[in-house]
């Protein structure tokens, strides 16, 4: 399993070229303290019903930050639905993630990173896509790489199998990296499938399949790196298991202590992506409290302001549903259109 | 009898089939000791095991199709999809093996399973949450699909869909799981499937629905009948297949029809309704027959899908269209 | 001009759209060296090369979801699925993903693919190959489909499929590919979607029909006429978004409806065409909406298939019922 | 590779206990005449238009009679579409395949091997009954298997995927052979897959699986044994690769000579099943000429006699459509077969 830093933050692998520079590994940290405060004024605004069910990332900030920061900005990102950290991290606005799981369809309308995909919701489903666009850019000729983010029960979807099979019969530059959980809702990685690891599914395609502490934000980008060489260099698709822990409930529908014990949770705590980085950087003597606290303010203070903005956008004209289902409205869906607008205004 | 939510009803259901068939087993994600995301399989896995209620790893597609194996076994599998918006991956084991490996085989194998889907919109759920389906489901030869709208239908109609010898689709209303209760006898009595159920009588206009629409269209015959107009309600129940009778009957009396449906208009189900009274019983309209339904555009996020869904307003106006009509 | 089967008009007008647009590439099983299993793809490979024409591995949800991927990039992703029979491994891709992925992004990725596949029975094949699914897809919002019944068409049709900014499901009338010939020219002129077409005009009776069913169609007001009954025959040719209008039109001029489909019944898309003339045209109704279509059952094996397919003697037979009515 | 006799039919490998009985040898040898004998018919009466698209097993033979060799009565097969061989070992009567074949819905009913599948069409979506047969068997507790034989191109497939992970989930007594024959229409192997083996894609089920000479029908029943074996100890599912080849046609609609060699096909004829074992049993004493013509004969003359039984079998009723779509008539099913049976009389 590759790990560059222990649960305590010490170095037990080799540090890779990018984490030399202090400023790398800060911007890691600062993203993950970011992504952790996104979490929990999401959460505190779906319990005080002014969000949509949310799908928290507690304890998986490292899987999706390090990935999306392993990526250059052209390559495109095909997220599942708790990557709210590499979407940050590519460019995705606050706002737009607020407004995504308040149930607007224009927190998908990324101001940012145009070509990624918006999260996916029908998981296992996503998977083909990347190797799609994987494809285009081979086709193209372009230096580019799909990085496709799933999680650990998405590993037995058909689509899946279908999807890394033909990335390696085409050979195309996608990198497959599994948010291994240990959890698909109830059920856990040891009901999900008789593999030893989910590395190991990269076997059947006939690809490179490697494990990665998850809970390691620089062993994850120096390894999603490796593969994004890999790719662009023409040698192929790679998949990558992140080990970690679902430290918080499936979504806030969810009540995780219907099915798992929370002593279980807590012997996973001392492992979770900050604490060890937060260690790392303060041993290095690049972080002390007087930072730390200061990061805490710029981050909530980003956070409560977008959360604001959010609240303050006006929801979408009945109109806008339709604007959108084609480039062109055809003439039945127009009179659709008149009447869900006049039913919007009460009458009929 | 005792008050049920529309949920519970259904737990109650598979815990009686469990109890009376040992054959009965249930599997899906999370149907174990989660005890499903609505809690329909709550206390099963406690009370029959892991030998009976078996939670799958993610794969709709093989849900249906392991329980097409178990099926032809003679087991009486009820598979549950979490969510309709994920059981689109079933229909190529739906129709191409569930149901036809009766007439595949000339009877020698059968496929006694059901699968089982909470279906329709208007919980302010995630994309994909939200999806109405049947009438892809009701186009497949072979199938028998059956959507209930109330506590007391969703124990009957259950009952009968388990202990059904062919595949039945079983789509639970969503936002009715617990918004609906109602007295329900487990005394294990099933209701017959292929009956629509008229809930309400009315000599001036019918108004045909199924699932959780049902509960508009109620309100809505109470707001026609404050202004003298009888609106005769029917409960659709079994889809596939559809009591064509029931529905005629209530036309040839009313003349006026308006149908009600949450899944998008084209090609929806209540197209086949219409197209049936279209061909059998045109003399006795009165008027054009009306359909209040979702739109032909996906169900919007939870922030406006409350403008894609179906209301009272839509229905009633559409009921005085009717009456207005000369 | 040159006469071509509409299997060569498809291949026509593939071979057109790949030389007009490089974005246009193709994927499939077979679609590569062996030209496809009807030869629609044929001789493709060898002109636009492997990086154009792609053999898939067999697994045809990843024949769709890659081709969103592909189109989500700018691509004209042309994917083909040997036979409709196993196309709905893609509904769960083309309903969650390619019909949504503008309206989910507010515009910002869209999804101009075609999924392409041969569809109907009565060419004697294996179980499975003689699929009408077309009413499954015409009912997903966000979707196009389109079904042509003559070589003209086939390619007009095509090439407009190809070139539409959205996701176009079209569906080629394996009777037809190489029954049907005509003068095809091979101008790149598309043919707008969305339009039905007249084929024949007539005052009596409209039959409205799509696909492979069109032959009988005429055939049956060939018969008709020789009785002097006018039938008007329509080619419904886009089923979505439908062109109600010309259908509403001739219905209120003839007052008479024969629909005609092969696939089952129940939920057909014909419904839908009953359903709207029942909502709009009641009144120049002067006779119950006739539909004769496949049954309510899986098509039979080779051996007794013809007892499936809708035939010129019932098409005959409910227009003169239609005309009888009184 | 597991191997028993080479091309030559010289011993390689160590001869299976069963194998030491010559009668066994023997009737192995008799079912791939057989088979063959029934290939050859078909394809001459699918030429002369009485047989619907046939697919021909020509060069496979011994991977399905392998397998179904090395089953129990009471197992399970569930079979793909070129399986005839495997399928007449079964008890599956010869008039019977001719029936399917010339698209006669009878031909599923099988008088023999009751609980057998029919014949899958849609390729790669079999495996997961083949896991939901063994999910019974181990749930009712009894010591019984299933057999699921797919082709190379059906790996590709998300149904077999999803059931061989499941399989090793649950840990089923279920048996995936593939018949690897090189080629799925005209998609070969190598464009199938990157994967060296499809043995392999075994491991990210993380259930066993291996490799044997699908010519080699001593070794193909070998295989199955042991993987039998295992799954009737309860020790779990296993995946078996059969490499052989596709020496015919994909079926009587597809010409092989637009995508393959002829030159390719004539290097594989040498390693055919028949050959090698006839030249085994000539060596070991056990067959002659004399026995070679009889059993031709007698293979023919069964071949020969069921067709004509066939041919001269008439069509079902129109009614029969409709009596077995569900257990009992619905009424609107009933107007339906009212409304055929007159229109079937050319009235209307
Ligand atoms: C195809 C599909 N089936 C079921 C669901 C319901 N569901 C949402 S998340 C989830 C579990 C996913 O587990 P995993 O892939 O490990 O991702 P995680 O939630 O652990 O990040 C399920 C069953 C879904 N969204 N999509
Ligand atoms: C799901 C599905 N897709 C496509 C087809 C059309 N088809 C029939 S056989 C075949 C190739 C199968 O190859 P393989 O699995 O290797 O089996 P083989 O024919 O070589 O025995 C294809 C594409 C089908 N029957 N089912
Ligand atoms: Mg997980
Ligand atoms: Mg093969």
């Amino acid at each position: 399993m590759n790990r560059v830093l222990d649960i305590d933050g010490k170095l037990v692998g080799t540090m890779p070229e990018f984490a030399c520079h202090p400023d790398e590994v800060l911007q890691l940290y600062r993203a993950l303290v970011l992504t952790r405060t996104f979490d929990a004024k999401s959460i505190a605004l779906q319990r005080t019903g002014r969000l949509g069910t949310y799908a928290s990332s507690l304890g998986q900030e490292a899987v999706s930050v390090g990935a999306a920061a392993a990526m250059r900005p052209d390559d495109v990102f095909v997220p599942s639905f708790r990557e709210h950290g590499g979407q940050l991290w590519r460019g995705v606005t606050l706002k737009e993630l607020f407004l995504y799981w308040g149930g607007d369809e224009r927190g998908n309308d990324f101001a940012g990173p145009r070509e990624d995909f918006p999260i996916c919701v029908p998981v296992g489903s996503h998977p083909p896509h990347a190797v799609g666009v994987a494809l285009a850019f081979r086709l193209r000729g372009e230096p580019r790489a799909s990085v496709c983010v799933l999680g650990d029960g998405a590993t037995s979807k058909g689509d899946f199998a279908e999807a890394l099979n033909m990335a390696g019969v085409w050979q195309v530059p996608a990198v497959f990296l599994i948010n291994s959980n240990a959890w698909a809702i109830s059920v856990p990685r040891a009901r999900q499938s008789a593999a030893e690891t989910l590395a190991q599914k990269a076997v059947a395609a006939g690809i490179p399949g490697e494990q990665v502490d998850g809970n390691d934000v620089i062993a994850v980008r120096a390894v999603t790196e490796r593969a994004l060489a890999r790719a662009r260099q023409g040698r192929g698709p790679s998949l990558i298991e992140a080990v970690c822990f679902r430290l918080c409930d499936h979504t806030t529908s969810d009540d995780a202590s219907r099915y798992r014990d929370d002593a279980e949770v807590s012997r996973h705590w001392p492992a979770e992506p900050l604490m060890r980085l937060r260690n790392f950087l303060t041993a290095a003597g690049h972080w002390d409290k007087a930072k730390e606290e200061a990061l805490l303010h710029e981050c909530s203070k980003a956070v409560e302001q977008a959360a604001e903005d959010y609240l303050a956008t006006p929801p979408q004209p009945v109109a806008a549903n339709f604007d959108y289902a084609y480039a062109e409205l055809p003439a039945e869906l127009a009179e659709q259109r008149e009447t869900a607008i006049v039913i919007a205004q009460g009458a009929a | 009898m005792s008050e049920l939510s529309l949920v519970q009803a259904v737990n109650a259901a598979l815990k009686r089939a469990m109890s009376e068939d040992a054959a009965v087993i249930i599997l899906g994600e999370d149907v174990g000791i989660d005890g499903g995301v609505f809690r329909a399989t709550e206390g099963l896995f406690k009370q029959f095991g892991e030998q009976r209620v078996l939670d799958t790893p993610l794969a709709e597609a093989s849900i249906a199709g392991v329980s097409i194996g178990l099926a032809a076994q003679g087991f009486r599998p009820v598979a549950e999809i979490q969510f309709t918006g994920f059981a689109y991956s079933c229909i190529d084991q739906m129709l191409n093996h569930a149901s036809r490996l009766r007439s595949r085989t000339r009877g020698r194998l059968t496929c006694p399973m059901v699968l089982r889907s909470p279906a329709g919109g208007g919980i302010k759920a995630p994309e994909h949450h939200s999806e109405s389906p049947e009438a892809m489901f009701a186009h497949i030869p072979g199938i028998k699909a059956v959507m209930p709208s109330s506590p007391a239908r969703a124990y009957g109609l259950l009952l009968s869909a388990i202990r059904d010898p062919d595949p039945v689709v079983f789509l639970e209303p969503t936002r009715l799981y617990r918004a609906a209760r109602g007295e329900v006898a487990d005394d294990g009595a099933g209701m017959p499937l292929g009956r629509c159920v008229t809930l309400r009588q009315g000599r001036e206009v019918t108004i045909v629905s199924w699932g959780a629409m049902i509960k508009e269209a109620l309100e809505a015959a109470e707001q026609l009948a404050a202004d003298n107009i009888e609106a005769e309600v029917i409960d659709v129940a079994t889809l596939k297949p559809l009591d064509t009778a029931t529905i005629l009957e209530s036309v040839g009396r009313t003349g006026r029809l308006v149908i009600v449906y949450e899944a998008p208009m084209s090609c929806g189900f209540g197209a086949e309704i219409a197209a049936r009274v279209a061909g059998r019983a045109i003399t006795s309209l009165l008027a054009p027959i009306e359909r209040v339904t979702g739109y032909d555009t996906m169900m919007p996020y939870l922030r406006t899908e409350a403008h894609y869904m179906p209301n009272t307003v839509a229905i009633v106006a559409a009921a005085r269209r009717s009456m207005a009509y000369a």
